[in-house]
């Protein structure tokens, strides 16, 4: 973000908003929205720079909630229509908020050419694994076999990954979270808007309605320890409650797994080659076995942003006059004649 | 390079129509365009109307391979391209078979008989060749050697072959030059300029064209030279332009006089995509273009750069609109200055992607879901796409509303002399943004209109005090915020309604030369140039008629029901199966009579003139 | 379960009109439900009206997450769920508040006043309970402790005391129940089945309902039960059925009776989702649902499974078809059977979803580039879905063409009783695929027409001898080959729009019981039952009006000029602008007078009543 | 495909239609279309039974060339389309012909969900790195900085991969060919004909006309043997005239690597784990520095028309009478009522 970090006593009740939230009670949401309500004034730019843009979906609410600038615009297109204006408006900071259905079934076209652009935009995707809003069909991300309101006899198309999704369409910045914790949910939110160019963050959120209880193998404190992976940079990549397991990179293996007391692999998500973070991406599929959270991928590339601001600067470092006096000299740039 | 001044019998002309047709290689568009441009520097005032191929490179001597260019020149002011051509050139007997059907009994044809060979002729399904087994008899046919002419001509300068054979359209360009004594030194800068790397390629081309230049002083064939004066036209500065051209310019127009920058998200398409070729080079105006990844997302990243304080700007054609109603619609219920070009062309699907038609201003005025009123406006000629999209951004700017400018193939390829307006005769259509609170309480309400242009203040990001959020559902009055309280929907509906109802636009004008006439011919769009041509046909026989133009389609002007009052009979031409007319005969219970034609190519002069005489004889 | 026979005076109506009204959370919806069901039993008329809150699970306790069932009751046929109700049951403040304005002054109010707490009075605004401060005064209040006798009764069944509170619903049922003489065997079955796992909250459930029914008998706030004799209805067998359940069965019967498997394309949206869910059940109709990643992909997959053979269909809402524009301009160019069903909510953008509104006539008419001419077809109330499902396939198929069903969230939602028909008695709308080459020489001809329909062959693949291409691009008439020629483009646009015109739809019928009205009062869809019921008033009241209703808007019936002619008056009330005003003043110049509703709500009939009787009245 | 593989005696000839070819002379569809008709017989499959269904471009015209039942449908919806046509009708086998613009640009949602969906198409992209038809704007396969006629101060978006995209959407057959290779161009047509799901296929196709020798380094006969790596299943990855180079996967890495004479790697598109497969796809980005063809990735997965076909086949063997009497059955099953 472009934003000139001044010096701002805000405090999390500032970006509350005088809208009633209106999600069910109980739901995810309600603690993504905290954690950025509390992350905010770290980020050190005035409300007023700004900007959630979301789609539509029980997430795509989220901006209402924010006392910042927002858009609630239509299914699937906050990422093109925030394209415009971050491009346009450099100096402000745009965050997008998008669901699994709003980001991946109909929107899913518009994210991928975000993060090939490499658009500078911080995409929040709150996934359920359910359309929320309609109340109960299946998603992109629901399991193979899923019975919902659609699927009677169960979904048959196998799900997206959504990390192994942005890694395939060259995102630069890719993470994963979890709604439950507060902390954690903060520190990829400050990662990500400290990442110059597009940066793809997916939360898991619980959707105590349609889809209770989707991520209770990495939530409950029962079972967490034992699939749940947070990555570190620069640190071994273990867990378990005595971090008992690694995960390792088998010799002459392009994938990972997941051994007792293997020699733990050390994270980097700056390595430049995707491979490392797609291969990370594919621990766990839509079961939770193995479940990496943290920054998958970190890596500069000039976002489409600053290449595109920099051809105007360019061009516009060869003004050659008023706007007036340009627009006159383009119009009689052309083979002309005079009739006196 | 010297021209000889010449001996043979000079004639005088008022007007004169020339096609130069040939295979889609042949570079017939360029040898009109500099045909134009030569005209143009005499004064003449011109017409054109080029006729694209629909596929890249069909196969060479095909009938859908051939590609042609058209262009109506006269010493009076003449409003378009010309119904029928005096003088056919054809390259290949391709050419000469599709174009044939369109010339009148005595027209000249000139073509190349060096490609009129058996395998060439049989291409076509010519048996016999038709320059010699008679068919041509009602035609003057003159058979010049073009290629091996040309070849011949560069023989000392040593050029490859094929590069000698493909400057065969420089010797037709000289030729004709000669013919209707064009003045031809814009025509060497060009060639100058256009293959600055290649000085081999300069010299050959000239070499072409004064070797037609010649061929025409020289051989028996050609007795006469023709001379058109120059045209009585306002005095200024002229250039020829194109709509598609013109639009772009008058989008860059728009930036500079709102003092906002432009923001063009688009899609290629066909007949649009050269407004975004164009746009894209003006950046040092501060303008961004985006090819975007499709329609939706063009027009999604115009309303984002709208909604940052841009003036969005979207440009497509049918297709490309049909996918943008749902975020035409979200930019209805923002309300946010967005314009939309939408240049038509032969639908309904894929159709006919280089041919022309009028078909979109039903989707264009309805084509979304629930009520969702926005302004539409159509130039009505290749220069006035220009004036055209000042408006469109006057409007949309001014009262916070997307307007889509139905432009179509027909304008946006044509092209005309267009008077250069300099910037200081543009309308000033700069807008501000709010930047403090508008409420009572000190309290921000982004929906609290103006109570003269009823917009909503227009509060861009980066304003502090003034954050709030805006979205697709229902808003409340004056705060935006999300009602779902009925009352509150019926009064939002029929504001919006309301609003673009409000919008100012001028009176309609009639003209009705003799101030007598009983019958009414109401156009909109790009059939203002036959219509008006038909209608001075007809005056000129002594028949009154009344014409008169819609630019504004939504809102349409006040006194337009008054206009129509005022007559016994109205006639709407148009390119489609009688859009215009529906609304009209809605509204004002008009029984206006449609007059349609489908055939993706634009009306001609007499095709309306036939039709008008009838309706004003009999009634 | 026993219930005692009551002693108490027992009063005969005519209708009556109970709103049920409480959170979220409150099980009104099921209540409601369950009402009507017993209501069924008895050979009562019944028209029903959900209305639910446009949140997931609004905060509980607050007006946004207030929802409300009405049902409407009587002797005779009626037409709809009722203006206002007699009776509103009001769970919490909220639900009082949100409802109040709506009841006529005398009508019964049954308050639980376990939830009249000083929060959650503070939470919708009063500041004092308005069950004692007067201001109801002039209606009928039974405060009634509904939660905690609830509880009360189920103490001795050891349920969670969630669960206990929960049955408060039971409670209510149980209690409007004997007020109304309901048999409630079918509500016991009900409970039985829906806790079939949890034999505690069955026996919770049925004695909360129990408790209710005893209340009523013996408390003395309650002094009259009240009985409405069955109405007189047609012979048969009835079910209560709401739209959206209608038109997904209609779209089976349609696939049975075509012998065409049913392949649905849909993306869920609000009102229409129900429709693939319903549809989802039914495979073993050999009927294919697919949930695709956008409205795009979902017509899109119909298309190709139309293409295939199958009966093609897509359900959605309007922003879902203001994104298949582009998709069903090709289906039109390709003259493929698509059935493209569009349940209306409150508009422009994400508008109000689960309000209802008629404002996408426009675009089913006219949302398209090009000319884009397609049957339109609308169901006037809750069962004729599923006829009108039946339709839209019969000419789908037989005229190979998409046809936009437009029903609404008032009809999807609303129910009413349905004399179900045998299959036998339906339709047989099966068509033969072509299996042979049509054209003189024994080639395939895919646009070759049939001369009384103008349907072009069927011919799947998998048929040997018949492969073809289709596409987009104009074809050809008769070869369908790719055609640019202009005369070729302007007989298939005139074709595909004569085609249209062709279809045959029953002729318009004029309900004028005297046959001396002067006003006509023309409607569409869903609008049906209000308009109805204000004819019928007005003629019970000696004012003689014509009503007209419309099902096929495109092409319109064949009379419906002449139908408009018999009248000095046509008015057109509309849940929208006036779209079907525009057309019909368009086409006949008649001085048809729209009057309009956009607020998100059906009409009442005493709103239709007022405006007609004026009409009728003052010319 | 599930038709049945009947003798038949067709040949190339037999797959030509009555229609004029329209490409501009030299262009890469010819070879492409050349190659599929000469394959075509092989598949054993009745012409009736093979559908081509195509977008908009210059390559989606291939199906009015192909005597086989043909839609040339509109831009980028190619695969939502021959999906519905697919599934309801698993007798077919049903081909898409898309091009970088179509598939990538306002296509890329569909093809995406096909792939994950693995519904059972052949999807052969016809990837000539412009947009053709258009004459000439950059596509999302342009090299950044592509100076085209959108973008005459060069384009800001980095493109896809398309392989590595296809590999993120979970597709499980991943191919990439050459239009100038006729022999090879049949072998990836054989393998996705024979895989059952869909195939995703790549296509290097030169436009002659706007963006000529776009893939020249792979195919000049002095550039090639450097730069183009054959793949083949079960043999170790090596290239250059005299095999001299080898691509091999250095201890440690996610990624490959290139070393003359190093032990190269045997490739195994089989293998269930994508990593490897995604690591294949970076060896080259648009410079074509080393460009493997052949086939990527090849695996099973039960195909979205399988497994809709099971529920119905399973559904209907629950018919429990004629459809006339089910249809009555299903319409009084509610509380109903009568009224004599
Ligand atoms: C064009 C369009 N199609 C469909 C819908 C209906 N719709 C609203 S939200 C939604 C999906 C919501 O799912 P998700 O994105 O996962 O968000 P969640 O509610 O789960 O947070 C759908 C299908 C719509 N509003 N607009
Ligand atoms: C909805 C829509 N948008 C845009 C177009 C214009 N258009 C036709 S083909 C095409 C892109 C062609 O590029 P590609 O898919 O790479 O195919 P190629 O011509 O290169 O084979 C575009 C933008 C269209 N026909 N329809
Ligand atoms: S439906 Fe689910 S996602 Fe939506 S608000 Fe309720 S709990 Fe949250
Ligand atoms: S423009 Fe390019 S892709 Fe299209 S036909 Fe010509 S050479 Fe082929
Ligand atoms: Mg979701
Ligand atoms: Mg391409």
């Amino acid at each position: 973000m472009a934003s000139p970090t001044v010096e701002l006593k805000l405090t999390a009740k500032d970006f509350k908003s005088d809208q009633e939230v209106r999600w069910c009670p109980g739901c995810g949401d309600y603690s993504i929205l905290a954690a950025m309500q509390r992350f905010m004034p770290e980020l050190g730019i005035p409300r007023e720079n700004i900007v959630f843009v979301s789609g539509i979906g029980c997430s795509s609410r989220f901006p209402y909630y924010m006392n910042t600038y927002g858009m609630h615009s239509i299914h699937g297109r906050a990422p093109a229509i925030a394209t415009g204006l971050s491009v346009s408006r450099p100096d402000l900071s745009v965050w997008v908020v998008t669901g699994d259905g709003d980001a991946l079934s109909i929107g899913g076209n518009h994210l991928i050419h975000a993060l090939r652009r490499n658009v500078n935009l911080k995409i929040l995707l709150f996934n359920n694994r359910i359309y929320g809003l309609t109340k109960g069909q299946y998603s992109p991300t629901s399991e193979l076999g899923k019975i919902t309101k659609s699927t009677p006899a169960g979904s048959a198309d196998s799900p997206f990954n959504p990390i192994s999704l942005a890694l395939g369409a060259e995102a630069t910045f890719v993470a994963r979270t979890i709604d439950s914790d507060a902390k954690h949910l903060q520190s990829v939110m400050r990662a990500a808007a400290e990442h110059q160019g597009s940066a793809f963050v997916e939360i898991y959120q619980n959707c105590n309605i349609f889809n209770d209880g989707a991520f209770e193998l990495i939530k409950d404190p029962s079972s967490r320890d034992d699939h749940l992976i947070r990555l570190e940079q620069g640190q071994p990549i273990t867990f378990g409650a005595e971090k008992q397991f690694s995960v390792t990179h088998p010799a002459g293996s392009f994938g990972l797994k997941v051994e007792e007391g293997g020699e733990a692999l050390v994270h980097d998500a700056t390595v430049d080659d995707p491979a490392y973070a797609f291969a990370l991406s594919r621990l766990s599929g839509s079961d939770l076995g193995t479940t990496p959270i943290g920054v998958f991928r970190n890596v500069q590339r000039p976002s489409y942003d600053e290449l595109i601001t920099k051809q105007l600067v360019d061009a516009k470092s060869q003004a050659d006059g008023t706007a007036d006096e340009m627009l006159d000299a383009l119009l009689n740039k052309a083979d002309t004649w005079t009739i006196m | 390079m010297s021209v000889s001044a010449g001996a043979k019998r000079v004639e005088q002309l008022d007007r004169v129509v020339i096609r130069f047709a040939g295979d889609s290689g042949d570079g017939m568009q360029l040898t009109g365009d500099r045909f134009t441009s030569e005209t143009a520097q005499l004064g003449n005032d011109i017409s054109t109307l080029p006729n694209f191929p629909a596929e890249i490179r069909a196969p060479a001597g095909t009938l859908p391979g051939v590609s042609s260019f058209q262009v109506h020149f006269a010493d009076y002011d003449i409003l378009t391209p010309g119904d029928s051509p005096h003088v056919l050139v054809a390259m290949n007997p391709a050419a000469l078979k599709a174009n044939l059907s369109d010339l009148p009994a005595g027209a000249d044809i000139i073509v190349n008989t060096d490609e009129f060979t058996k395998r060439n002729l049989a291409k076509v399904g010519y048996a016999v060749s038709p320059l010699e087994d008679g068919s041509l008899a009602e035609y003057a046919v003159h058979p010049v050697a073009l290629t091996s002419m040309t070849v011949g001509a560069l023989a000392e300068l040593g050029v490859a072959k094929k590069d000698a054979e493909r400057a065969k359209n420089m010797f037709a360009l000289g030729l004709l030059s000669w013919m209707y004594s064009r003045p031809f030194s814009s025509t060497l800068r060009f060639l100058e300029s256009k293959f600055a790397k290649r000085p081999d390629l300069v010299a050959a081309n000239k070499a072409a064209f004064q070797a037609g230049w010649n061929f025409g002083e020289t051989t028996e064939d050609f007795a006469v030279r023709y001379e058109i004066k120059p045209a009585r036209m306002k005095p200024g500065t002229y250039r020829n332009i194109t709509g598609n051209q013109a639009l772009a310019l008058g989008l860059v127009a728009a930036s500079v006089r709102s003092k906002l920058p432009l923001f063009l998200g688009a899609y290629p398409i066909t007949p649009a995509s050269d407004i975004l070729h164009e746009l894209s080079k003006h950046k040092k105006f501060g303008i961004t273009t985006m090819q975007a990844e499709d329609e939706i997302a063009a027009i999604g990243a115009a309303l984002g750069a709208s909604y940052g304080g841009a003036l969005g700007v979207t440009t497509t054609s049918g297709p490309g609109v049909a996918l943008k109603g749902e975020t035409i619609s979200l930019a209805i219920a923002l309300e946010l200055p967005l314009v939309i070009v939408d240049v038509q062309r032969a639908g309904p699907s894929t159709g006919m992607p280089t041919k022309t038609e009028q078909a979109d201003l039903n989707m264009a005025l309805y084509g979304r879901h629930g009520e969702a009123p926005l302004a539409v406006i159509a130039p009505k000629s290749p220069s006035d796409c220009f004036h055209a999209a000042i408006e469109a951004a006057r409007i949309a700017l001014k009262y916070r509303t997307p307007v889509i400018l139905l432009s179509d193939n027909y304008v946006a390829n044509g092209s005309e002399p267009w008077l250069l307006p300099s910037s200081d005769e543009l309308p000033d259509i700069s807008v501000e943004f709010t930047t403090g609170a508008n409420g009572d309480d000190g309290r921000f309400l982004p929906y609290l209109r103006d109570p003269e242009t009823m917009a909503r203040p227009w509060a861009i990001p980066g304003t502090p005090g003034l954050e709030h959020r805006i979205g697709g559902l229902e808003k409340a009055d004056k705060t935006g915020d999300i009602s779902y309280d009925p009352a509150n929907h019926e009064h939002m509906v029929r504001t919006r309604a309301a609003r673009i109802e409000a919008i100012e636009v001028p009176e309609l004008e009639v003209e009705d030369a003799d101030e007598h006439a009983r019958v009414l011919v109401l156009g909109w769009g790009s059939t203002y140039g036959p219509i008006g041509a038909a209608c001075r046909a007809l005056r000129q026989r002594g028949l009154p008629i009344a014409q008169a133009h819609l630019r504004h389609m939504a809102p349409l002007p006040a006194n337009l029901g008054e206009v129509l009052a005022a007559y016994d009979k109205v006639v709407i031409p148009e390119m489609n199966l009688g859009q215009l007319a529906h609304v009209i005969r809605a509204k004002y219970l008009v029984d206006a009579v449609p007059f349609n034609q489908v055939s993706g190519l634009p009306f001609t002069a007499a095709t309306l003139e036939n039709m008008l005489e009838d309706v004003v004889k009999n009634g």
